[in-house]
């Protein structure tokens, strides 16, 4: 799989939280590129409102780490003047719930832009944006909202899964001359790992295989990666081995790694934790089920999704709504065991 | 003239009992919350007691609100139901919203509270939807619409303060500026020093009271719900308070000093309002004590009901998506 | 098929366009029941950007009929108080783009109130707008975003594609105790049928199967039902069998239905207009795979959605990003052929 | 006192020439129209001439605009290329967007056009960021945002105004206040007489001009990109003007009269400054009907070579979603 062997320099790494990660891929971003600047909502000496962006400040003053009002429809269509007119913005939404207030310029103005001009103009930017529940924050302030932006054409989405991809897909969608949506997640933020100490880049559309195994397939992104892992740890124990892929980035979408996985393993576990209906994960199934990967399939395709609710606050119902490992450890032994 | 308030009993005690519920309610959710007894966030108003109860004391039972995350003392004020609110933060089947909720999206709907609102003026829309639906069922009621600074620079607030002003819906704009929004300065995010001055852009009037003085507070709403109910439109009123508390519990407030923290303790509404009480005679000392100390007592009691109450149900888990 | 049986008092009929249709169920609800209103941009004595709403102004009242600022946050937000406050308001968006402004009232606010406050208030509104392409209104004019509603639980999502679904769904939709989403389609404004005179409800969540058929089954809603079913005409010219069903309502989604004509016919192809990538057709895909249904299939699950590009203007290249009539035919007949 | 336009040759010239350009375009394009040789839809400028015109000329060439759905004297005001304009109407392949984007989405970025939009006040917060973009480059260019008197009732309006505000943006506000937007006049749509009342919201400048004298428009823009340059903010500029033509191809112009239309036509702008021209004696009638031949001659000169071009390509369609 020629995703898992995506090219890097050689570098040192040091064991950093993804929170770091992503501050550290700003911090170089901006030492390397006079273009690059923030702005959002409280980054400056409030260090934004999960401390992505503590220090900052400091560092690069307050033109480039620029505090603005609660405007996020303003804010994100300043980034977009801004990029039009030759900078490279990285917008922060303090929740990835508040990109609805901003969707006008996000999907009418950002995507279309480069196309709808005949590809006279385009808009480089990233807007940074915490998902996810688990912080009993309830429906307004928890959702995963990655298949409303990847059905946008025009538009690149990555989810982040651990500390290092956080790094390597921020400072590549900085660089990339599109709009890209870039959904971190609030439980991952303390979550730490071997991050690259230089700026390397990794590629937006190549997934990473992070386990293989014989019985099935997982494909799961964001928090759900780290859940399907210690399942998967689990289930090796009982002798049944998955196969773990995360895309990474869901548009564009590494379809090939996930169909040769698929091929190899005939059987397919698609966990994410945003709503069963319509999420993201059903294109995957679509993919699988539209070409001849179909006929590797040895058991009907598996989705393990959040409930189809909006998130409750009480800790029991919220963690109920979405998967939890013990949930991908069933799904998975069901799954084999059906077939 | 309006009524003094602090020179009639039976509302000086309204005001006096609502103020100390509201302030020993939110000492105990953040006291709960520090002992992780209570889950999620949380965002108190510590400070800005006065702005709640003076705009609730001069509404009608049955006239409505919309609230915000910074919902506590508008939910008390508008007469809630202790238990339930605090069951509703202990995630509680007996709580408002059956422990969906929490903090940040009680709603009163029997009494009024159209709901607490996670989102930044995000209730402002609804509130002038609600003014309107006065109007189209001819009803008397008024829309009080709670808010903060921050919520101010929000399309949301333009849009529908516009709305309510060319259609002479019965609301009552409440901006409760308590001089930042989390981290940001209202110097920093508008380039006017009232906020109040906005009022004239959608040519409906706008006055500026300092939110710390109960009476200031019930003056200005008593006139806008006049206005409102007598289908002159809305009114927009800015009440200048302050939070003591930090924006919620991840605040390390780096961006404020602690001397402007301890300046506006010494302006603390509640105290104010009870040496007007004391030195107009309405009540003394021990009459105020008395009030103080049965607060405290509704809060305790409810807060053992609430604990005591059955936690909330995740085999209903998906009840209730769909009415 | 308990679909298509569909119970309905015996009601007289006459023909009339889906404009009509729909501006008939609005002024039906009206009259019957004093809580119906309607708010939205030049609804009023312009009769609606696409005159949907003409003549109503005159017979309901400038009160009822609404003509609104461009604020479509704040309109839709004014809906949401209203249904809170006990009244039954339909908001018109002129172009279904613009519900890009009012995401935050439609996503965060309306679909989840009676979710997030246990029970104890709803939020019975309707939003009707139209989507599609094919008038070279171009990429901010064109769009068909149904897929984003579905994704979002709390709301109902109706895409009526004949005049008589269009009166029925929307009267049934205001009826509704929760927020729906009523999209119309631009293109089938001036299509004509038989519409009951009656103000006859038809059911959220029930799918109707236009045509049987054993060689294939095409689901397509909105304007490619039509196309589907023209197609389905040339190709019965060649032999070939499809039936033809149109969810109608894609939140709730009738799935027995479309299941059952899977499985009897073995073949599904998927039509829609919006761009293929997350669009709410790979939901239906994901069903299938990922139940028996599998099983019955002897050819992968094929879709014939909109390219992955925003609606260009120019009226060659408008046409050729979304499925037309020969595209349907020509997709259904290689289905048919490969396997 | 700034320069008279009518007095100086050049400027009168340019003035007159576009002016006449943009209405002969227009002319054209409704005509091509009403033939069905365009596609799509369409909205005419006729009448708002002296607006486009104006603010452009009072800026150098290297500052930027912010277009809207009427944007075609905007564009060329910009000193667009007129058979690109054209073709990209006409659908070909050497229109300004290769045919993708039509007449909502003309932009000319290389002449600092950052681009017409579908969305009512979509363009305004772009604006914004060019001009934030302009401050951190450490440029000297300023931007000019057109939108109607509709768009001042958006969201996106009031924070991007206060975005600019508050960070002294180089960014020029121009309302063209054409007194409807759609079917909905600015007496129901605002409770306020002049929208540049809303200037004193965001403690901008605000003022309201004729925007059918094309001297008054330049007057204020100059102001307004002086201040703008010299760092001191935005400014609003409110020019209150009148299309001629209805809303677009549907309008049946059933929400104003006829005899409220006419006598807007006798305003017409372009008239006004050709008399103005004439008594200044900077130009004699026959050096005006020159210019105004000439302006003809350009269009029909665009329009033959636009028709003459090659379609856009639908075998190219996928090209260039992503850059
Ligand atoms: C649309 C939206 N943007 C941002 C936030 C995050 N947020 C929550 S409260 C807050 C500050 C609000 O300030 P203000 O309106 O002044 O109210 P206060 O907190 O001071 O009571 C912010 C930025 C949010 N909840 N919703
Ligand atoms: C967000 C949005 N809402 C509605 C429309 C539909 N629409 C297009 S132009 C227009 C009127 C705009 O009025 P105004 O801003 O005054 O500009 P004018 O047309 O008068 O030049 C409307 C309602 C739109 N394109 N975008
Ligand atoms: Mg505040
Ligand atoms: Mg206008």
């Amino acid at each position: 799989m020629a995703s898992t062997t995506i090219e890097r320099t050689a570098s040192d790494t040091r064991t950093c939280s993804y929170a770091e990660a992503i501050r550290e891929a700003l911090a170089q971003a901006m030492e390397s590129d006079e273009r690059v600047f923030l702005l959002g909502e409280d980054i400056g000496v409030y260090g934004g409102a999960f401390g992505v962006t503590t220090g900052l400040l400091e560092r690069f003053g307050a033109e480039r780490v620029r505090d603005t009002p609660i405007s996020e429809l303003g804010i994100v269509g300043a980034a977009v003047g801004a990029a039009l007119a030759g900078m490279r913005p990285v917008v922060e939404i303090q929740f990835s719930d508040f990109t609805a207030q901003a969707m006008d310029q996000i999907v009418n103005q950002a995507a279309k832009i480069h196309y709808m001009l005949g590809g006279a103009a385009s808009v480089p930017m990233v807007l940074r944006a915490p998902g996810g529940s688990g912080t009993g924050a309830a429906a307004q302030h928890s959702q995963s909202l990655e298949a409303w932006f990847a059905h946008v054409p025009g538009l690149k989405v990555v989810l982040p899964a651990t500390p290092a991809d956080a790094k390597g897909l921020l400072l590549a969608a900085i660089d990339d001359p599109n709009p890209v949506i870039f959904l971190e997640h609030k439980l991952l933020y303390k979550s730490s790992g071997p991050v690259p100490t230089e700026p390397v880049r990794e590629t937006l559309g190549a997934a990473r295989v992070h386990r293989d195994g014989d019985d099935l397939t997982i494909v799961a992104t964001s928090v759900m990666v780290e859940r399907s892992l210690q399942a998967a740890d689990e289930l090796a124990a009982d002798g049944i081995h998955a196969t773990v892929v995360d895309p990474r980035t869901i548009k564009p979408l590494d379809a090939a790694t996930i169909l040769a996985a698929v091929r190899r393993t005939g059987r397919l576990l698609l966990v994410q934790e945003a709503p069963l209906t319509g999420g993201f994960v059903s294109e995957i199934a679509a993919l699988v089920a539209g070409c001849d990967a179909l006929y590797s399939l040895v058991a009907p395709i598996r989705r393990l999704c959040g409930l189809d609710v909006p998130i409750p606050y009480a800790p029991q119902l919220e963690r109920a709504a979405v998967p939890q490992v013990p949930d991908i450890v069933k799904a998975a032994r069901e799954l084999v065991m059906e077939s | 003239m309006t009524t003094k308030l602090c020179q009639e009993p039976e509302l000086a005690r309204r005001a006096l009992a609502t103020m100390w519920t509201i302030r020993r309610f939110e000492e105990a959710v953040d006291d709960l919350f520090a002992r992780g007894l209570i889950y999620g966030t949380m965002h108190l108003s510590i400070g800005q007691e006065a702005t709640a109860t003076g705009v609730c004391l001069a509404l009608a039972d049955d006239d409505l609100i919309t609230s915000t995350h910074r919902g506590h003392g508008h939910c008390i004020a508008k007469g809630a139901d202790l238990e339930r609110m605090m069951a509703e933060l202990l995630a509680k089947e007996t709580g408002y919203c059956r422990g969906r909720g929490g903090s940040m999206h009680i709603a009163d709907v029997a009494r009024g509270n159209l709901g607490a609102n996670g989102i930044v003026a995000g209730g402002i829309p609804i509130a002038v939807g609600a003014g309107l639906a006065q109007r189209l069922q001819g009803t008397r009621r008024v829309v009080a619409s709670f808010f903060g600074d921050g919520a101010a620079n929000e399309g949301a607030f333009h849009e529908a303060v516009n709305l309510a002003a060319i259609w002479d819906l019965p609301v009552v704009f409440v901006c409760e500026n308590n001089q930042y929004g989390m981290s940001m300065p209202t110097s920093r995010a508008f380039r006017i020093p009232r906020i109040s001055q906005r009022a004239a852009a959608y040519g409906i009037p706008g006055v500026t009271v300092d939110g710390n003085d109960i009476q200031a507070v019930y003056d200005e709403t008593v006139v806008a719900v006049e206005r409102a109910r007598a289908g002159e439109g809305p009114t927009f009123i800015e009440a200048i308070t302050y939070r003591w508390k930090g924006h919620s519990k991840s605040d390390k407030n780096l961006y404020r000093t602690r001397e402007e923290i301890e300046e506006w303790k010494s302006r603390d509404p509640i105290g104010r309002f009870e040496a007007a009480v004391e030195a107009a005679g309405t009540f003394n000392r021990s009459e105020i004590e008395t009030i103080r100390s049965s607060a405290r007592d509704a809060v305790r009691d409810a807060i053992a009901r609430a604990h005591a109450a059955p936690d909330a149900r995740p085999d209903e888990l998906r009840d209730a998506v769909y009415a």
